[in-house]
């Protein structure tokens, strides 16, 4: 469904991504574990094509210049060139790290605000499914985003990507800052939306533990580079990511 | 004498609260202050006059072109200057400023100077309320002061569209991932901004002369409303204008006039002091969050 | 309510019926606690449960609602940031906040340049350069390597939290404390940091840790104190607030650990 | 092949972070240079023009300094669009003790300047807490109301201004008082943002929690800033003032307020040799225009625009990053 090819990106003179290559199959959980600054939020804008807009703009600010070579092929087109939106359309999108909500707005504009590119009942019909998988933002639905707790944000982050109607999921360090049980929280949901639709997910984390389980295929990112593969559970099995990743 | 100034500090606030829409509407969602608005203002006021006088077109039709021609100058702003230098605040106001300037002082250098630019208002007549005369004119700008508010709260919770510009003022990179086009959108919200500084200009404009200085004027008016109540904050234009306006009708009224303009001035500078960022901003409170 | 260390004399830090509401929510609602000097004490509990809240009250980020907060024994509410300081309170920031544009080591030069730290080195600044050079080897920056020449903006997670804590340690607090360290690092990243804190404990200093990594945090804490919707709702020595049944509802989840 | 343009700072430059390092004359050229040509330019070049380019260089050098003060005050995070507020404090302020009580330039213009000073810093006090925009508006909106006030209560001569005051003894002595102030002002600003105190105003203007955070008062370094600010701005308003002979409203008026504000932009902020540049552009080409008549403020808009969307970053920004920059192409394999 993704291939990425020879992907490699410079912000100005340091190299971000190095001759990075992956493949995701239709239908997998896919995830990308490296440790901070490994490039993993660099490989999530690049493939949902923010980079591309932030090249723009540090260009006409006359700063670091951003430059991609490689090629991302999604379902055998190029599309290393193509903008955000085009991509959305397609069924790329993004959830990006840190709880992206937008503040000022209620849960459920959030949810509208979302579903930009998609049919009014294409939204309403999402939003319910939305609140079935996060039940816990059912009474929050009024609550200005700004206003709620980390967990809440990233429930509605999560739940904003899917109202765009993906077909290709990506999730930018979801776990980030939450608690264990928010964390379980939201693995099951991952699980479960796997499970239901069928939905294609590209993980990118910096935890194992949480992640490995549930993932078809990871890839472990070090400085930019590849530097192991495999299947979620020959991941765990390898001594070098146990003693990684697990602290063991 | 205080049924009068109430009413007039009405008709005072709905003009003012007209002024600042526009430029509201374009900080409030691309974060681009136009400095070219009161320019805009000016173009679109003279532009009905010469639609009128040297074309002869119909009042009605003369002032609908005015107002799509300032729409596209938004665009054509936002496409030749402002994408260029998006995110860098101080040069967005410097190009937009400079712009303004070339494009009201063009004017001045075509001889638009002189008491004969007047645009013929829209209902002649007048009625009273007790013993105040009002004009047909000036109550009719209340009223479209208040419907336009109307719409555009209707049009930025309930449309698409307007959910994209909230969207789009809130977090940019956000809205990218949900495939909202930021630079579009930006553009749309400073065409509407023109707009709305035209359909601000064709109404407001019968009531006096159309002048070059008149620009800067509605410029200054614009940023004191939007700054008191709130950058991008729709209730606090209102009550801004409000406050502002009333107190300028009062002092005109009851004071001297020559004092109007000081009054207003402190008032301001009291609403700033007591409230940092504006009366209506929700940016301190999430901030205090954080 | 066992675990309580019986003192006579009066705690480092007293946080009085501590109550903070944020615009019809209450983010932190009649906190009381205790903290001795030395001690370490570890704050835990879910997102959005009022820790961070906590932390902006007791450095005076944000003024409370109602409540008392006393350090060595003079009360300090409501306190300017700066003042607190001055009285030997640091912090870290859970979102990093060093000076993007400035290289590493001159990021130190800010709080180097505080009151505090010239009464405290007895009216002379000296060479502030190599101080934070100095400061910077401390928590883990290679000693002349490029590093931390670096500008902070171009400078990895693992090193702004470094970065952040060695910031605080620059004021020579007395109470530090850490919003979040943890948080957003690797493993082998927080190993490396752990022993530094356990090195300032050594030397005196009391901590104060906010953190969802508990496995780390319980091999250091004195005590722990556990939060929910803005309430303490347990506290003691970690292996008894982890088996209050409360606890494991709020924080873990089903399954524990 | 793939290709990518590399920029590499000059070695000299990264040497010269250390003072010690410099070994040669070419590299201590390097450093001098830039420092010799706004003194070489000023002090030896102007005195050779024509009268009338000796006035625009007056005018030229009150406009510099205002903008300079401008970006003091920006270097703390204080946006200010009310510059004519200094000028017509210091202008009124030398003006009156010059009418009033007949003291000579002198003695005015020091009293003016720390006078001004503390005036000014004492007015904004209150505000000083404000951020970004909203203390923009504050300062734009006070000097029109000190300007109304003016006019509504008709002290200091009303709309009149006082008129007749002492100038200056001729016009060189001008020149290079207000020359030295200059190059006074630019090294005396950038020796203090490059010292340990320069980093904690910075530090202000980036991240003022974490300045908080680390024991600093921060409005105390404001009120630090804007004293140093307001002083330079009043000391271009008194010189103004005997150089007019005249003391009123003009000063309060909004191109003292603006004029800095561009030659900011356009040559550049934080860097104080940035708005002094963009000053010696700007006040010249707007005399230059005058060729035109009534056109002159349309081409003078337009040429702003054009400084401004042809390098958004500023003249000297750009100019200092190619002194101290290469760029090459390099291969990537």
């Amino acid at each position: 469904m993704l291939e990425v090819q020879n992907l490699m990106v410079f912000f100005e003179n340091a190299l971000a991504l190095n001759d990075f290559g992956m493949e995701v199959r239709e239908g997998q959980v896919v995830g990308v574990i490296g440790s901070n600054s490994a490039g993993k939020t660099t490989l999530m804008n690049t493939l949902s094509g923010l980079i591309i807009d932030m090249r723009i703009k540090e260009k006409r600010r006359g700063g670091e210049r951003i430059t991609v070579y490689g090629k991302v092929l999604f379902k055998g087109e190029d599309i290393t060139k193509t903008r955000p939106s085009e991509r959305v359309k397609k069924g790329i999108v993004l959830c990006r790290e840190r709880h992206p909500i937008f503040p000022e707005s209620d849960v459920s504009q959030n949810l509208q605000m979302a579903g930009y590119l998609r049919k009014r009942s294409e939204i309403r019909e999402t939003v319910k499914e939305v609140f079935d998988l996060f039940p816990a933002l059912i009474p929050l639905k009024s609550r200005k985003a700004g206003f709620m707790s980390g967990g809440e944000q990233q429930m509605l982050a999560v739940g904003m990507a899917l109202v765009a109607r993906p077909q290709l999921l990506l999730l930018d360090e979801p776990l980030l800052g939450l608690s264990p049980m928010m964390q379980h929280l939201l693995v099951d949901a991952i699980k479960g939306l796997k499970a239901k639709s069928g939905i294609t997910v590209v993980i990118s984390e910096q935890f194992a533990r949480p992640v490995l389980p549930m993932i078809d295929f990871g890839y472990i990112i070090e400085n930019g580079m590849l530097t192991l593969t495999g299947t979620g559970s020959e991941l765990m099995d390898n001594p070098e990511v146990k003693a990684a990743y697990f602290g063991i | 004498m205080l049924l009068g100034t109430l009413i007039y500090g009405f008709v005072n606030s709905a003009i003012l609260a007209l002024l600042a829409m526009g430029f509201n509407l374009t900080f409030g969602i691309s974060g681009v202050a136009n400095f070219a608005y009161g320019a805009v203002y000016i173009f679109s006021g003279f532009s009905v006059w010469i639609f009128l006088n040297t074309f002869g077109i119909p009042y009605l039709s003369a002032v609908l072109i005015a107002i799509v021609l300032s729409g596209l100058m938004g665009l054509a702003i936002y496409y030749g200057v402002i994408l260029r230098i998006k995110g860098m605040p101080l040069s967005e106001v410097m190009a937009t400023f400079g712009l303004g300037l070339a494009i009201m002082e063009l004017f001045r250098y075509f001889d638009f100077v002189g008491f004969r630019y007047t645009l013929p208002i829209f209902f002649d007549g007048s009625f009273s309320v007790g013993e105040v005369y009002i004009d047909y004119q000036r109550m009719m700008i209340g009223l479209i002061a208040v419907a336009l508010t109307v719409c555009l709260y209707l049009f930025t919770n309930h449309t698409r569209t307007g959910l994209a510009f909230r969207a789009i003022a809130q977090d940019e990179r956000t809205a990218l991932t949900f495939g909202i086009d930021a630079d579009l959108v930006g553009a749309l919200s400073m065409a509407l901004g023109c707009a709305l500084a035209a359909i601000a200009a064709v109404v407001i404009l019968p009531l006096g002369t159309i002048a070059v200085e008149g620009g800067y004027e509605v410029l200054i008016n614009a940023l004191a409303v939007c700054i008191v109540g709130g950058l991008g904050s729709t209730v606090g234009i209102l009550v801004a204008s409000v406050l502002i306006g009333f107190s300028q009708t009062f002092t005109a009224n009851y004071l001297e006039p020559h004092w109007m303009m000081l009054v207003s001035l402190i008032a301001i500078a009291i609403v700033l002091v007591v409230k940092p960022s504006g009366l209506f901003s929700h940016q301190k409170e999430l901030e205090e969050r954080i | 309510m066992g675990g309580y260390i019986m003192t006579e004399q009066v705690p480092l830090l007293r946080v009085k019926n501590l109550t903070k509401i944020f615009g019809g929510v209450t983010a932190v609602s009649n906190m009381d606690f205790d903290l001795p000097e030395g001690n370490l004490l570890g704050v835990i509990g879910p997102n959005g449960s009022g820790k961070t809240t906590l932390v902006n009250l007791i450095t005076g980020f944000v003024k409370p609602t109602a409540g008392r907060i006393e350090f060595r024994g003079k009360e300090i509410t409501g306190w300017p940031p700066y003042k607190v300081v001055g009285e030997g309170i640091s912090r870290t920031f859970q979102m990093v906040r060093p000076f993007y544009q400035l290289p590493a080591f001159k990021n130190l030069i800010v709080p180097l340049y505080s009151p505090r730290v010239k009464k405290l080195a007895g009216g002379k600044y000296g060479n502030r350069d190599a101080v934070a050079l100095d400061l910077l080897e401390e928590v883990g920056f290679e000693r002349d390597a490029y590093v931390s020449y670096k500008k902070a903006g171009a400078l990895p997670q693992g090193y702004l939290k470094r970065l952040e804590l060695a910031k605080s340690m620059a004021l020579r607090p007395d109470l530090i404390i850490l919003d979040e360290l943890f948080s957003g690092l690797s493993l082998a990243e927080v190993a490396s940091i752990v022993p530094i804190i356990e090195k300032l404990k050594t030397k005196g200093k009391t901590i104060i840790m906010i953190e969802h990594r508990l496995k780390e945090l319980f091999r250091i804490a004195d005590r722990v104190m556990v939060l929910n919707y803005g309430r303490k709702i347990a506290e003691g020595r970690a292996a008894e607030v982890m088996e209050s049944p409360d606890v494991k509802e709020a924080y873990l989840g089903s399954e524990g650990e | 092949m793939k290709r990518r343009k590399e920029r590499i700072d000059r070695g000299v430059k990264a040497r010269s972070a250390d003072i010690f390092a410099l070994t040669s004359y070419r590299e201590m050229l390097y450093l001098l240079i830039p420092g010799a040509i706004p003194v070489v330019g000023l002090l030896c070049f102007t005195p050779i023009l024509s009268d009338y380019w000796r006035e625009v260089m007056i005018s030229t050098a009150v406009y510099a300094l205002l903008a300079m003060s401008w970006d003091m005050l920006m270097c703390a995070g204080l946006l200010s669009l009310g510059q004519s507020l200094f000028f017509g404090i210091g202008s009124y302020l030398a003006g009156s003790l010059n009418y009033y009580a007949g003291l000579p330039p002198i003695l005015t213009m020091p009293i003016a300047t720390i006078g001004g000073g503390v005036l000014c810093t004492v007015l904004l006090l209150p505000v000083l807490r404000l951020r970004g925009v909203y203390f923009a508006m504050v300062t734009l909106v006070l000097p029109l109301m000190l300007s109304r006030l003016v006019e509504a209560t008709r002290i200091l001569g009303g709309t009149e201004g006082l008129t007749g005051l002492t100038p200056f003894p001729n016009q060189l002595t001008a020149l290079f008082v207000i020359q030295l102030a200059l190059l006074a002002v630019l090294f005396g600003f950038r020796r203090i943002m490059g010292s340990d105190y320069g980093l904690v105003i910075k530090g202000i203007s980036d991240n003022d929690r974490s300045v908080m955070s680390a024991g600093l008062n921060i409005y105390w370094y404001k009120t630090q800033v804007l004293f140093l600010g307001a002083c330079v701005g009043c000391f271009a308003g008194a010189f103004g003032t005997h150089m007019d002979m005249f003391a009123g409203m003009p000063g309060f008026a909004l191109d003292y307020s603006l004029m800095p504000v561009a030659s900011a932009v356009v040559g550049g902020t934080g860097t104080f040799a940035g708005p002094l540049i963009g000053a010696f552009i700007l006040v010249p080409l707007s005399e230059m225009l005058r060729a035109l008549g009534a056109l002159r403020i349309v081409f003078y808009g337009l040429f702003l625009v054009i400084f401004v969307v042809g390098l958004p970053e500023g003249i000297f920004a750009y100019v200092q990053r190619k002194y101290q920059q290469r760029e090459r192409w390099v291969d990537i394999s």
